[in-house]
């Protein structure tokens, strides 16, 4: 199978997904002519024009909308969020506009439509540029939140939520773009629904989605070297949230850690633990560990940042922790 | 005769087109009448949530919305009702959603601020200020991407133009040549707040100019004149994809909801209003016209009435949603 | 004491603050000659003019935007949303800029703000106008985030919202305006970050803010007759969120409900739930019920509506099925 | 003399103060060699994030905050580092910011693109797109509710003008007669999107005639032209309460950020617009006047260059931000 990147793995989905249906078009800030600020969109305006590949003004309350309207109208948008943060602008057009019309519309109306955007801390870019809030989205009926952090998952499910006939929010990470892995051709979808086992082990469970899936494994190799089995499991489905592999697993590790980019509170983790102690109470041997960001706006200065955002070490000290094996 | 030479015809000759002008005047009276007793349902608690009428604007509305085609779309917000019954929506499923049931056009999911139709291209009411502008840019560039000579008109009041979404969807309204027609029914107020208290420029058409968009303003009580400017630029969308900005001047008679206890206007300024009603003058004008005798408007009002006391016995007699279905359309379940 | 509703609870805050402090002011659709769409702010143009009480366009990244540029100028806005829905066009400014600039300013300024909005749902509004997301607010570091249910809480908290330095996101509640209670005169502040029993009892602790705090007094009065005891802690500190009494509460009953008017997933209970295990595991003999809105865009028919939103009914089933009283 | 009376005089004989054209010069090389430090330390990963540069904008920067007085505020975006400096921001705290340091005008929390100085009024760098202007809104209403005689320098980009946040900002700046110049930087790009491509208009200026409020336009190439038309808004803002939208006419010379390839402008075009460079053009002019020689030119470049040295030395020497100190500042702790 060839390794691409996940930024090759979404560009050739949405190049796929181009070819296959004509009803497919991108649009966001300096997606085409300048190739994408993160060149995920690299040679699909050469390949498909501007009709197709449509290059929009600073103005994201539009880029949603006219996602949203071309949906309606029987087109399958794909916007770009240069980078996430800038859907705060826009955040009541994906809420009450787009995750709501086909319910409050009495289903007369679909809006098939994705949303990709990165997200994520690590680049000193400071407060306004490191953030996701990917919680709030999966807090949202109506909306599809995905999370992958491998080649193969981001091509699956980005080709997967082009089909879907929902608003599916499709969250990518600044710092996964350049992670490598192995990537079927063609005709790959991968389930919005379905989160899965990424590594086993049977001492305990780490959750983790996007970047930190990435983290959780790196965690988990060297876990191993002490002695450690820890399972990962992807939680790359946050809304709907998948819970069963997850669950599985902390029945048969009791000991379970969630892992998130974002700050701690009313975080990801705090969902997915609660779910965990609703259905597997008694199968925990310990609390739940949830790790996620310092609750502070991401700081500049690059030794308060690294302290800022979880990584390998912090996921190993916990683990340690959650076994009394300090 | 070709589509567009039909259509200049039809529009050269609108005050010799009888049957168009009887249109035009049933339509007004229609949702006058429904709203009357939308009213009158409101306060019977048969109506919930908020509740906002058109009732003043008619003329407004059905100038406007008749100059489409079905094939055209609706945008608009949460004062929608006779929108909706313009662009040729049932009453009978307009009513049955303001009182929530199975049979309303958006299944009793979406009550007042949320009428919706497909198949009539009404595209939706939106009870955030401001939103569905951009929505309506979307269905523009659709139309462009599939090549379709359809139109989209968004409709907005006064006080939507003073927000942002205003702003970003008319900017690429015009530089992405969109088929779009922004009319802003300037009713004089947003809720108790005057535009001049809410806009630096009080003339709502010129605010085109900030786009390089033909603005145009209109007296929304005549809805001849507002036929005919809106056709011009239904058409100037449909075939030059020149969008623009439409300001029709108008009134509501009532407060900006059910709920509001209206202490902002002055008696006067209301009865002055009112004394220009938009229905009154064309059933005038078309009785000194020799179109109409006072039999026939008497005998229009009975026909209408009689539609809206059907709608409001479909309402009634309809099925509320099953509590079971609470869930359903969420998401849309099936892959296409 | 007099006893006063919230509504004018909060009107006497914020008169009292604005002659206590003459850089108060206040800001917001229609909260001037109209005296406020829910009447909150009723009289208060009239005595203090339209300098004091500024009324705005419909453009609230402006509304929000002038309460956080007039407050790094010295003063202390009040800004009023007519209802939390429209705050999301404005989020940005919220958490982007109000949220984080003391933080990324390196503390050179503060943003001591207010911002007022009533939540909450159950008047058949539909999907755009009932929802808070007050746990998207909690969320971001930066904020403070309060929601009290009564009449003294209202008057307390909001003048002691109004002297923070920090800007406080402060959610009120449609259903709550005319709920009454003793309310203390004059200089009565009530601390923004601490939580409080409202009801004592020894079976099961019921964790509710705002409106749904109504709900579970009445539930408790209720679950009194048949004979559950039902401790009732009012969480009307959301962030920072004081979990001690809650905390107290939970190791004396062993069994807590979280309820909240939002979504349950992501929502304030999962957190509330989390601390509760985290901080009192082996305290409890059941898992934490979460109970919330049903997740769906909120309907407008009335029956639906009433089965969507949670009430006294579902506090009571869920008491019995706890304690296995069923 | 009266303040406004001195005011006219300075403006009026600006070609004849020596002082002011040397300070003018001075300022806008300061920028320039700060900026290119700043370059090289980026590369030498002394520096981190997204950073901007200024170099080509020198005259439209100078000319416009140079026409403030120090207690006037200044509310800007990332691209900021010029525009702190000219408003008298200490060069070594803007460098040790870029490095991150305790010293730094943030305290290295905020890094180069939230500069900030409550001293000089320099209220601070906002990373998205449009969202300083309603803030700098509010300090205007502050200022009028304080009847202070101030004003407020709202600077953004050309790619600013399209979002909602200008739009509702000019307005309210209208309707309540705010103290406030929105300064638009039209360096004919936002990032990789040319204005023509972004913007329905393509003079920002016009923009202004949706908010019934003076709009200028004017070549930011030129520092004197800047300065005067600047000083005249200023004035206007700072007497009449007059709101105003001045767009300068610039270029940056490098990429939109550091980590930009800059492949979609034509090198003829950088050249071109370098061939005007604004620092150049005003040495060459006061030469022409005699009121500076290649000598002082050489030493005034010295003297700049000195400067920034000594601010890569305090930047290089600070220390790094406490771990400890992480927490430090989420929440505002006294009360007061
Ligand atoms: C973003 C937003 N802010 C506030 C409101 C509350 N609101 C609903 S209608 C309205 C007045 C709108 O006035 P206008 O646009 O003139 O339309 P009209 O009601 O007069 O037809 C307001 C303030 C809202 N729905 N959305
Ligand atoms: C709301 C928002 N959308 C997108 C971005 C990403 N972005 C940062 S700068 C920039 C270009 C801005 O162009 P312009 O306003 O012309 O300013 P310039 O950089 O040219 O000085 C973009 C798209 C952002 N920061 N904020
Ligand atoms: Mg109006
Ligand atoms: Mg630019």
């Amino acid at each position: 199978m060839p390794v691409l990147t996940i930024r090759d793995a979404l560009n050739q989905a949405l190049r796929e997904e181009m070819l296959r249906d004509e009803s497919v078009f991108l649009l966001g800030e300096d997606i085409g002519l300048y190739d994408g600020s993160f060149k995920v969109t690299r040679g699909l305006y050469k390949e498909f024009g501007e009709r197709r590949v449509l290059d929009t003004p600073i103005a994201e309350e539009v880029i949603v909308g006219t996602a949203i309207g071309a949906a309606m109208a029987g087109l399958r948008p794909v916007a770009e969020m240069m980078t996430i943060n800038f859907i705060l602008v826009a955040i009541d057009q994906v809420v009450n506009a787009a995750a709501h019309i086909h319910y409050m519309f009495g289903g007369g109306i679909a809006v098939p439509m994705v949303i990709r955007a990165p997200g994520g801390g690590g680049h000193q870019l400071g407060a306004q540029h490191s953030h996701s809030h990917e919680n709030w989205f999966a807090h949202v009926p109506g909306l599809k939140v995905v999370a992958p952090g491998t080649p193969a998952d981001a091509k699956g499910m980005l080709k997967a939520a082009i089909r879907d006939d929902n608003p599916v929010i499709f969250i990518e990470n600044e710092g996964t773009y350049a992670v490598k892995g192995e990537v079927p051709e063609g005709e790959h979808l991968t389930p919005l629904d379905r989160n899965e086992v990424k590594r086993e082990g049977h001492d305990l469970t780490i959750c983790a989605h996007s970047r930190m899936l990435v983290v959780a494994m790196d965690a988990a190799r060297e876990l191993e070297q002490e002695g450690i089995s820890a399972e990962v499991v992807d939680m790359r489905a946050l809304r709907p949230l998948d819970m069963a592999p997850a669950l599985a697993s902390v029945r048969k590790t009791g000991h379970a850690i969630t892992l998130e980019e974002g700050w701690r509170s009313f975080g990801i983790g705090s969902e997915i633990a609660s779910r965990i102690y609703e259905e597997a109470f008694d199968d925990l041997d310990a609390p739940v560990a949830r790790i996620g960001s310092a609750e502070v706006p991401a700081p500049y200065n690059k030794r308060l940042e690294k302290i800022t955002f979880p990584g390998k070490a912090d996921v190993i000290v916990t683990a340690r922790a959650l076994l009394g094996r300090n | 005769m070709k589509l567009d030479q039909r259509e200049t015809v039809r529009r050269k000759n609108l005050l010799a087109d009888r049957e168009t002008l009887l249109g035009l005047y049933r339509e007004m009276l229609l949702i006058r009448r429904f709203e009357e007793k939308t009213a009158q349902m409101y306060q019977m608690a048969r109506i919930g949530g908020f509740c906002h009428l058109n009732i003043g604007e008619e003329a407004a509305i059905v100038g406007t919305i008749s100059s489409l085609r079905p094939e055209d779309y609706v945008y608009s917000n949460y004062r929608e009702h006779g929108h909706a019954l313009a662009k040729g929506v049932d009453p009978k499923a307009v009513m049955a959603e303001l009182y929530g049931k199975e049979t309303g056009t958006s299944k009793g999911r979406g009550g007042s601020m949320h009428l919706f139709s497909a198949e009539h291209r009404f595209h939706g009411g939106y009870a955030i200020v401001g939103e569905a502008l951009p929505i309506a840019v979307g269905t523009g560039y659709a139309i462009r991407y599939r090549e379709k000579p359809e139109v989209v008109m968004s409709i907005f009041g006064d006080g939507a133009t003073n927000i942002g979404a205003f702003h970003e969807s008319l900017n690429v309204a015009k530089l992405w040549k969109l088929p779009i027609v922004f009319v802003c029914i300037n009713n004089l107020y947003g809720m108790g707040t005057a535009v001049n208290r809410a806009s630096a420029v009080t003339e709502i058409w010129k605010k085109a100019c900030a786009y390089d968009m033909t603005g145009e303003r209109v007296d929304g009580m005549d809805v001849l004149k507002v036929r005919e400017v809106a056709e011009r630029l239904v058409e100037q969308a449909r075939t030059e994809h020149e969008p623009s900005l439409l300001e029709c001047v108008t009134y509501r008679y009532k407060g900006h909801s059910m709920s509001d206890p209206d202490t902002y206007r002055q008696k006067d300024e209301i009865k002055e209003w009112q004394g220009r009603d938009a229905i009154l003058a064309l059933g005038n004008r078309l009785k000194a016209l020799k179109m109409l005798t006072d039999a026939d408007i008497e005998r229009i009002d009975q026909e209408v009435t009689a539609q809206v006391e059907e709608a409001v016995t479909f309402a009634e007699e309809s099925p509320e949603p099953d509590p079971k279905d609470l869930y359903r359309n969420v998401y849309v379940e099936e892959r296409r």
